[in-house]
């Protein structure tokens, strides 16, 4: 069987895979913690590719813009919290390195070998003309608990991070009962009550 | 080309940014660091999400979700880290895995 | 009912005791005694309406005071109890021997309130194990008298007591596993999956696997093999007796040891009739290298209580090769295998009663001397004759004189297991022979002679822990010889009426014999299927 | 089984039994208190149950108390045939008799209410042995009789050495009384019963066996070789007790077994010819053994179990009317000795054959009757053991058991000439005297009369032999048809024994050097057959089966442990802290285990990434192999 | 298609009660001064004790799958339900002892509430992405809480809770991905008829990232490593809850996933549960024997307690007796663990066997309730775990797993060995040794004193009901399952 991909997209394919896999390799190679957080970004930028090319174009605008937004957030966190963020100095911070290769590469070849050796089924039906339309049936329709969970699952990860991370809350801003006028906060401004 | 080749192609891109994000997540000590391993490891599930739908199963929807739901988790993991690692940082001005062995044994 | 509010009497009394921490210790201990005493009466009381009937009784007959209510319906499990001719004398047993502990434990001073209740605790449990007729249940109660005991052991004994508990623990709990596996075993080959006894020995699971039947057969008597205890699962037994208290020792031998021995005659015979004949050679085997095993090792001993606690493993090996022989079912008639099967059963009173008494005597000596050691005491007869005399009839009984509860047992055992296993039979005879010698010997060391007492080392620990500063006056004080008393007001009253009802036993044992031999008679047929 | 059986008969039976032993049983639990009142109490007992004998000879009652119900002989069945009725007059005389002996005897600040306790349930245990008809009954009775002997030779426990010779004849003819559980067992295999007449019917092997275990038991408790030691230990009992045991008791108990199953053994063959030459060669051996003993007491017990040899050997070869003619006339001659030997020891405090020089002369009453009953145990004509004797060798066929017989015979003249040629002696002074205890240098004259009724039977019962006795005896015995001896035969031992016994007083008279040499020789120590019965044996393979059971059985279990320990303690750190003890290696290896099994809890988070992938690698691995 | 889509929303009834009182309790605690916080803590019970009532009133209906296929209510599902309303309830009366007052109490009570809802929905879950999704609401509350006391040992919990979750979204991602690719869906029914032709290298990564996934909210090995630190690091009450909640679901997540999609799949999962039950048991068995540590010892006495509740998951597809098994053992094990948690947190500044014996001190009724947990938890007759071991066990046997159970009851022994040490330390050691002499206790009898007064109320009456509940779930077994197992 022949695929109905054009040739310019499996070969964009390919290219955009080899990026991708570079990029990664590239996030534990190079000295800064920035220069990572952009190659993660180049990665997912090519993988959005690839997924427009396998006519996901909604999938990967939504992962095109969702990673920038993270990645640019990560910039953000490591300049507040983390050492040498710009790469000011060199820095390698691993442990157990071998191992870890050991285990990557591992994992790595037992997939390839997998993907190389077994039978793989046959596609079952055409590629639907429009994927964003099957998508959008599905959230609303035979998957559409899974995203109510999921609704539930980001509440709850609100409430969570919340908690875990900042350490003032309500009653340090309006005092034990509630009572204060205005909010006693460090820097004013933030949502009164 | 065939599909079938394609796929495995495709695939194969997915399984090396699975193994890079295992080694990325076993190798560094930095938490952001890992959170990116994973982060990377996902980011193979959501290329192998999409080849599944594209490839073998466009006639239903689940595969699609699969990448969407993978998104869902990068994006909540990513917070959850970043919550926990102020925790932590605050608590003990550590950002490194190595650094928390409190607890043991 | 009545049986139900037997088996749960004394766990109320447990529980009332508990509840009432303002109750003093005395109360407590009078309290239990009336508990025990109230139980007892109420098992007289069943003994006397009890009808084995004119049909063989046994587990499929129907047992009386039956009770079966649903427990757990997904694996049907029920509370199902009853008495039979089996269960009955055992039940009666565990009455009297605990009615003994509770009075023995009159001047208890440590701890009374939790001491009567555990004990309490523990009768509940033993009865239920009697009674039961589910296996679920059976091993619900087998289970419980392991962690009563421990906390027995390990409370209130002495020595290395919470080393020996835990073994005890350990080594009985291997076995209460290997039980439950093999339960569920028979749970699960029965046909009608169900654990009621009376179902399962009504339509036996397994029969036409030799190999499951045999496994199962293994499993569950390797549990029971531990409980008896048999050679050579026996090692536990020594550490645990040597260092309980002596109410706990009695009621070790006295009755927990039976429940391993009723766990064979009650479900390995009947419900796993066709792997008992079977492996019953095994039995056989098993149960004389016990018994000579423990009256040799027995014989070896310097510590009184170590001893006695050997004989036990002697005693219960005559159980096990009259259980085997019964299930031989080829080479011997049923008249020989019923009346093997009889004796085992009178052995276990027998044994109850008697092994009670000795512990009990034994906790004597403790309390004077503290100490078990064959050496250091002689010639109590002097100072102690009622002492002696209850030692010596106790022995005697052990030993298996005419007249007293043991020969009654033993002798139908030889009787009656001869013509299964001659050879084994033959060897097992020797041990009454040196069960003889090793009491004779002993009675001869501790009564006769010069009279010896052990130095108060009790009194030299309480010097040597008194604080250095205002000790000195005392410290110097030479170490006091015990006075050994005779037996007490509670101790007479606790030991005598065991050895009494040895005599009784052995005099009339019709008594026991009308009940026990309709329901061995049923077993044995259980065992021909 | 001739004779009626009514309510009444039952009644009788059920008294003669019960009395004694319940009076005795009485007497032992009031204790001290009961001191004054034991002896006529139990001479009063005793008279009753001879009285009650009587009665029961010439009715013949049976009686069957119910014990254990599956099988036919299950219950305690007693009767009286014609052995049991000569044997219980005889048992119940001889019982009436010593207790006589012993009321007198006794001192009077003794434990008297224990003495008679025991003695009385003696004599119960042996009235029943003698009329069992079951197993069970004869075992409860022959196991009863061990222990209340055990109980009377120890009687005097204070002193030391007295317990543990009871200790030896209790376990000595307990080791023998297995014989009887595997007989018991044997006859339920072989006949489906326990009814000791059913035994000849048993089939085969079952048969064979149950011989067997009856033939071991009666040689035990009849202290036959080789099992005869303990009666040289028993003599540590009081005399009293000697008197009853070793003439129509205990001793007697396993030769009348032997008489009572006759036709089993006769039935099996070998077991007959086994018990003759058994019960031969005893008398032969220990009639030797009895030549050479200085000791008064233990000569007679020598001579005892020498005597109740041709008891055995009577039954070995069918000739029971002799055997019980035997048994009752050496029961009456041995009685007779014994009271003499007792009241001697009492007093002058010694039963050495030195010390008791002349005491036949010092009281005649008592002389008079031991010269009898001597004369009449050297087999001397026309008294009673030379007739019975000779009648028990009338039957025997074989040569060489008649040979053997005939020595024997001749031996127990030649220890009685020993006694006689002491006893009668000329006295000496009191150098000797009271070696052993304080005398009281009188001789009661109950002890006198005893003797003396018991002499007058040792001299009478001699007419058991003449056919115009014998003959009603057989049929009595259910037995007629055995062989009389000839003329010829009674002369011949008749000579024997005379000539032996004038001869051995005239060489003790001449070479009195002869008796210290015999009693130098090893026949004096028993020919060393108390070594047969040394408990060293056992306590070794005791104390080896005790070391193993601590060091094996119990390590094994912590040898589990051990071995677990070798393979995990590989990498595992030492762990010095101890954790309450549990079987200590299991808790070592387990600690160990347990300590390896936390390493990977290393607190870092990298390494358990690093091994919870390496974990799911093998799982994958399993999951692709293992399908 | 309203009126079914209405009727399905009714029959997420117990779900909605709790969401609601999720965010019912949120709002109010808004407006709710920090000392009377109590008032959310009422609500999250009603919400619970709401919730269980509704799933009881469910229970006995028909099995059936809303919002297509993707949420099974099933038998399973209801005891589930019940037993995570009842236990949640439960933790937040024991975690008010330690956070009452606390600035984020309001905050601790939802974060409970939303992840037993996640719990509920990885048992319900009929779908590979549901599970997933489950997964993630059943886990974050979770790393919060564990993170809650925010000092160093709680936030090093809850970095490395979350870490290692993390580590297993990514693998049951990697799973789903791997079913997905294998079979192209998602949901069980349909998987469970693809799955047997599938190819068997996928369908091995599949079921083993799924299952590993599902292993670490229960805490199994190989995954288990985050509960003991976890555990030790945060407080007594999160810990019983952390603990014992989430793993009702994800057992009851495994045994549906095991017996129905990978019931017949081309590679043995029921080969791989067994072998997780196995390594779980021993190695947490192995783990606590020389513990010193509560804490530490209770948590490796979970991983332990999930090898024998694995076990029934191994056989899930291969014998009826499994659900009742599941039933009776998950309800057992919440109980008697909830129950051991207490009673740490009844003495919660004692950290060791000793500290906690003396803290204790002459409280003999804490010491029996102890005594009856603890034996529970070996499995001792009478107690519910008791009940729910036998019927592990027979149904691990009739699932021809009769090497699991051997390998199962030797486990039992050896776990009696650490149970025992502090089961001797409370009973007996009180009065064998005297207070003072107790190895970390300062000297002199004063401070001994104080800390028998430090023994707090709450979790005491927790551990009093948990041991009262054990024995009346054991000896009642036959009457609670009549209701929850109909026929």
């Amino acid at each position: 069987m022949l695929t109905d991909l054009p040739a310019w997209a499996v070969a964009a394919v390919i290219a955009l895979g080899g990026l991708s896999v570079a990029a990664g390799i590239a996030v534990f190679v190079v000295d800064s913690m920035a220069r990572a957080t952009f190659a993660l970004l180049t990665s997912f930028l090519a993988v959005a590719g690839i997924l427009v090319a396998l006519q996901l174009p909604y999938l990967a605008f939504v992962t095109a813009l969702m990673m920038t937004i993270e990645m640019a957030l990560m910039a953000v966190f490591m300049i507040m919290f983390m050492m040498n963020p710009a790469g000011l100095m060199p820095m390698t911070m691993v442990h157990n390195a071998r191992g870890s290769a050991v285990l990557g590469a591992g994992a790595f070849v037992l997939l390839t070998v997998g993907i190389w050796t077994m039978d793989w089924p046959t596609r079952n039906g055409a590629v639907p003309a429009d994927s964003t339309r099957q998508l959008g049936e599905a959230i609303m329709g035979s998957h559409m608990l899974v995203m109510l969970v999921i609704g539930v699952a980001l509440f709850a990860t609100i409430i969570a991070g919340t908690v875990l991370a900042t350490a003032r809350g309500r009653y340090d801003r309006f005092g034990a009962e509630l009572d204060a006028a205005r909010p006693d906060d460090p820097v004013p401004g933030g949502l009164p009550r | 080309m065939t599909a079938e080749l394609v796929l495995q192609i495709v695939l194969t891109v997915a399984a090396a940014l699975v193994g890079v994000g295992v080694f990325g997540a076993l190798s560094q000590q930095s938490i952001v660091m890992i959170m990116m391993g994973f982060e990377l490891a996902l980011n193979g599930v959501l290329l192998g999400g999409a080849a599944a739908w594209y490839f073998l199963a466009p006639q239903a929807p689940d595969a699609q979700m699969v990448v969407v739901v993978a998104l869902v988790v990068m994006a909540v993991e990513m917070a959850m880290g970043f919550a926990a690692t102020i925790a932590i940082y605050r608590a003990r001005q550590v950002d490194m895995v190595d650094m928390a062995t409190e607890l043991q044994g | 009912m009545l049986l139900t509010v037997v088996i749960f009497l004394p766990l109320v009394a447990a529980g009332v005791l508990l509840a009432a921490p303002r109750l003093g210790g005395r109360a407590a201990i009078v309290l239990w005694v009336a508990a025990s005493a109230v139980d007892l009466a109420l098992v007289a009381w069943m003994w006397w309406r009890f009808d084995p009937g004119p049909s063989p009784a046994g587990v499929v007959g129907g047992p009386a005071y039956e009770v079966d209510l649903q427990w757990i319906p997904t694996v049907d499990a029920g509370y199902h109890i009853g008495v039979d001719g089996l269960s009955l004398p055992l039940l009666a047993l565990t009455g009297v021997v605990f009615l003994a502990c509770a009075v023995y434990s009159l001047r208890e001073s440590h701890r009374p309130r939790s001491y009567a209740a555990l004990f309490l605790f523990l009768q509940t449990a033993s009865l239920g194990t009697f009674a039961a007729l589910d296996l679920i249940l059976f091993f619900v109660f087998f289970d419980l008298t392991i962690v009563g005991m421990y906390f027995v052991i390990a409370g209130w004994g002495h020595g290395n007591a919470r080393r020996s508990a835990l073994k005890f623990f350990l080594y009985t709990f291997v076995g209460s596993l290997a039980l439950l596996v093999g339960f569920i075993g028979l749970f699960l080959g029965g046909e009608q999956r169900t654990f009621d006894m009376v179902a399962l020995a009504a339509d036996p699971p397994l029969a036409n696997s030799p190999v499951a039947g045999g496994l199962v057969l293994v499993a569950i008597g390797l549990g029971l093999a531990v409980k008896t205890p048999l050679f050579p699962f026996h090692t536990w037994l020594p550490d645990a007796h040597t260092d309980a208290p002596a109410a706990g020792s009695a009621v070790l031998a006295g009755i927990l040891l039976k429940l391993g021995t009723y766990g064979f005659v009650r479900i390995a015979m009947p419900i796993l009739p066709d792997a008992w004949q079977r492996w019953a050679m095994v039995a056989v085997v098993a149960g004389v290298v016990s018994v000579l095993w423990g009256a040799f090792v027995a014989l070896a001993q310097t510590d009184v209580k170590r001893m006695i606690a050997y004989t036990s493993v002697n005693h219960m090996g005559y159980v096990l090769l009259g259980l085997g022989a019964a299930g031989l079912v080829t080479p011997a008639d049923d008249g020989a295998r019923t009346i093997a099967t009889v004796g085992a059963v009178y052995q276990m009173v027998s044994h109850g009663l008697l092994t009670g008494a000795l512990f009990l005597l034994s906790g004597v000596l403790w309390s004077r001397g503290h100490t078990y050691t064959l050496d250091r005491w002689g010639g109590l007869a002097r100072p102690a004759p009622v002492f002696a005399a209850s030692l010596a009839v106790a022995a005697f009984g052990s030993l298996g004189l005419p007249g007293l509860s043991g020969f009654i047992a033993e002798f139908q055992v030889f009787t009656g297991a001869l013509q299964a296993a001659p050879v084994a039979t033959v060897l097992a005879v020797v041990g009454i022979l040196v069960t003889a010698g090793l009491f004779l010997l002993a009675l001869q060391r501790l009564l006769t002679g010069d009279t010896v007492v052990p130095l108060d080392e009790d009194g030299a620990d309480r010097l040597s822990t008194r604080p250095e500063g205002g000790g000195t006056a005392t410290a110097t004080r030479p170490r006091t010889a015990t006075v050994m008393r005779d037996l007490r007001g509670h101790e007479l009253a606790s030991i005598v009426p065991l050895l009494v009802l040895a005599v009784v036993l052995g005099l009339f044992p019709r008594v026991l014999l009308d009940v026990v031999e309709p329901a061995a008679a049923a077993v044995v047929q259980l065992v021909a299927r | 089984m001739s004779g009626t059986s009514t309510a009444g008969g039952a009644a009788v039976l059920a008294v003669l039994v019960g009395l004694p032993a319940l009076a005795g049983v009485a007497l032992l639990l009031t204790g001290r208190r009961a001191d004054r009142i034991a002896g006529p109490l139990a001479v009063l007992t005793t008279t009753a149950a001879f009285a009650l004998a009587a009665v029961a000879a010439g009715d013949r009652p049976q009686l069957s108390v119910p014990f254990l119900g599956v099988v036919p002989g299950g219950d305690l069945r007693l009767s009286v045939d014609g052995l049991s009725a000569v044997l219980v007059v005889l048992v119940a005389a001889v019982g009436l008799l010593t207790t006589v002996f012993a009321a007198a005897d006794l001192p009077a600040d003794a434990a008297r209410a224990r003495f008679f306790g025991y003695f009385l349930l003696f004599i119960a245990a042996m009235l029943t042995t003698v009329t069992a008809a079951t197993m069970p009954v004869l075992l409860v009775a022959w196991e009863l009789m061990g222990a209340t002997s055990y109980a009377l030779i120890g009687y005097r426990w204070q002193e030391p050495g007295r317990l543990s010779a009871g200790t030896t004849a209790f376990l000595t003819t307990r080791a023998a009384d297995l014989g009887l559980y595997v007989a018991a067992g044997a006859a339920l295999a072989g006949t489906g019963g326990l009814v000791l007449a059913d035994l000849p019917a048993a089939d085969g092997g079952w048969r064979d066996l149950a011989a067997a275990g009856l033939l071991v038991a009666a040689l035990g408790k009849s202290a036959q070789l080789p099992l005869s030691a303990w009666l040289s230990g028993a003599m540590q009992g009081p005399s009293p007790v000697s008197a009853l045991l070793h003439s129509a008791t205990m001793v007697a108990a396993g030769g009348y077994l032997l008489l009572r199953v006759q036709p089993l053994l006769a039935a099996t063959g070998w077991a007959a010819a086994a018990a003759a030459w058994a019960g031969a060669l005893t008398a032969l051996v220990l009639g030797a053994v009895a030549v050479a003993q200085r000791d008064l007491k233990q000569l007679l017990a020598a001579s005892t179990a020498a005597q109740i040899g041709f008891v055995v050997l009577a039954a070995g070869v069918g000739a029971v009317s002799g055997g019980t003619a035997q048994l009752v006339a050496h029961a009456a001659v041995k009685a007779a000795l014994f009271v003499a030997a007792g009241a001697w020891l009492t007093a002058y405090g010694t039963k050495q054959l030195a010390g008791l020089r002349g005491a036949a002369r010092r009281h005649r009453g008592l002389g008079a009757a031991a010269t009898v009953a001597a004369l009449a145990l050297a087999g001397v004509p026309p008294l009673s053991l030379w007739a019975t004797k000779d009648e028990v060798l009338a039957g025997v066929d074989g040569a060489a058991l008649r040979v053997v017989g005939l020595a024997a015979a001749v031996l127990s003249a030649v220890y009685a000439g020993r006694v006689l040629a002491v006893v009668l002696a000329r006295p000496a002074g009191e150098e000797f005297f009271d070696e052993e205890e304080r005398g009281t240098r009188r001789i009661p004259p109950a002890s006198t009369g005893v003797a003396a009724v018991l002499a007058v039977f040792a001299a009478g019962l001699g007419v058991l032999a003449v056919p115009a006795v014998a003959e009603p005896l057989k049929a009595l015995l259910g037995v007629v048809g055995e062989s009389s001896p000839t003329v010829g035969e009674l002369v011949l031992s008749g000579g024997l024994a005379a000539g032996a016994l004038t001869g051995t007083v005239a060489l003790l008279h001449r070479l009195p050097e002869v008796a210290g040499a015999l009693e130098r020789s090893p026949l004096a120590g028993w020919v060393g057959l108390g070594r047969l019965l040394s408990p060293r044996p056992a306590m070794a393979l005791a104390r080896v089966l005790a070391t193993l059971d601590d060091r094996v059985l119990d390590r094994a279990v912590e040898g589990v442990g051990a071995a677990a320990r070798r393979t995990a303690a590989a990498a595992a750190r030492v762990d010095g802290s101890v954790v309450d003890g549990a079987v200590r290696a299991t808790a070592e290896a387990l600690r160990r285990a347990g300590a390896a099994a936390r390493r990977p809890q290393t607190g870092l988070l990298h390494q358990y990434y690093a091994q919870a992938a390496a974990g799911l690698g093998v799982l994958l691995v399993l999951l692709l192999v293992v399908r | 298609m309203n009126e079914d889509q209405g009727a399905e929303a009714l029959a997420l009834l117990p779900e909605l009660i709790l969401l609601a009182g999720a965010v019912g309790g949120l709002l109010l605690g808004l407006w709710t001064p920090q000392r009377r916080q109590g008032r959310v803590r009422a609500v999250a019970v009603l919400a619970c004790l709401g919730s269980a009532v509704a799933a009881a009133t469910a229970l006995p209906d028909p099995a059936m799958a809303v919002f297509e296929g993707t949420w099974t209510i099933d038998t399973t599902t209801g005891v589930v339900r019940i037993t995570v309303a009842l236990a949640t309830a439960v933790a937040v009366l024991l975690a008010s002892a330690s956070v009452a007052g606390h600035p984020r109490e309001t905050e601790a009570y939802v974060l409970m509430l939303l992840a037993a809802l996640g719990t509920v929905a990885l048992a319900a879950a009929g779908d590979l992405l549901l599970l997933v999704a489950a997964f993630l609401l059943a886990s974050f509350p979770l790393y919060a809480l564990a993170g809650f006391a925010k000092d160093a040992r709680g936030t090093e919990a809850a970095l490395k809770y979350y870490l290692m979750g993390a580590f297993s979204g990514v693998l049951l991602m990697l799973g789903v991905t791997a079913l997905v690719l294998a079979t192209g869906t998602t949901g069980y029914p349909t998987l469970a008829v693809a799955l047997p032709g599938a190819a068997a290298p996928l369908a091995a990564v599949g079921v083993l990232g799924v299952l590993a996934g599902v292993a670490f909210k229960a805490g199994a090995v190989p995954v288990h490593f985050w509960v003991p630190d976890v555990t030790a690091g945060t407080t007594p009450a999160m810990a019983a809850f952390i603990t014992t909640v989430p793993k009702l679901g994800a057992v009851a997540a495994a045994f549906r996933l095991l017996a129905e999609p990978f019931a017949a799949a081309s590679v043995d999962a029921s080969l791989l549960v067994a072998v997780l039950a196995a390594a779980s048991m021993t190695l947490g068995n192995l783990a606590a024997f020389s513990q010193t540590e509560v804490l530490r010892l209770l948590a490796y006495s979970t991983v332990s307690q999930v090898g024998y509740l694995f076990m029934v998951v191994a056989v899930a597809a291969r014998t009826e007796l499994a659900v009742p098994a599941l039933t009776i053992y998950l309800a057992g094990y919440a109980v008697t663990n909830i129950g051991a948690f207490a009673a740490v947190a009844a003495a919660p500044a004692a950290r060791t066997i000793s500290d906690w014996t003396a803290a204790v001190g002459r409280r003999p009724w804490l010491v029996v309730s102890l005594v009856v947990i603890l034996l529970g938890l070996v499995g001792t007759p009478p107690t519910a775990v008791f009940v729910g071991k036998l019927a592990v066990f027979s149904a691990a046997w009739d699932g021809a797993m009769i090497w699991l159970v051997v390998l199962a009851a030797v486990n039992t022994v050896a776990s009696l060995f650490y149970y025992l040490r502090w089961i001797t330390a409370g009973a007996v050691g009180v009065s064998a040794a005297p207070p003072a002499a107790g190895d970390g206790a300062p000297a002199g009898p004063g401070p001994t004193v104080g800390v028998v007064q430090r023994t707090a109320l709450l979790p005491t009456a927790v551990l009093h009901s948990a041991a009262v509940a054990s024995l009346v779930l054991g000896i009642g077994a036959g009457l609670w399952l009549a209701v929850a197992l109909p026929a």
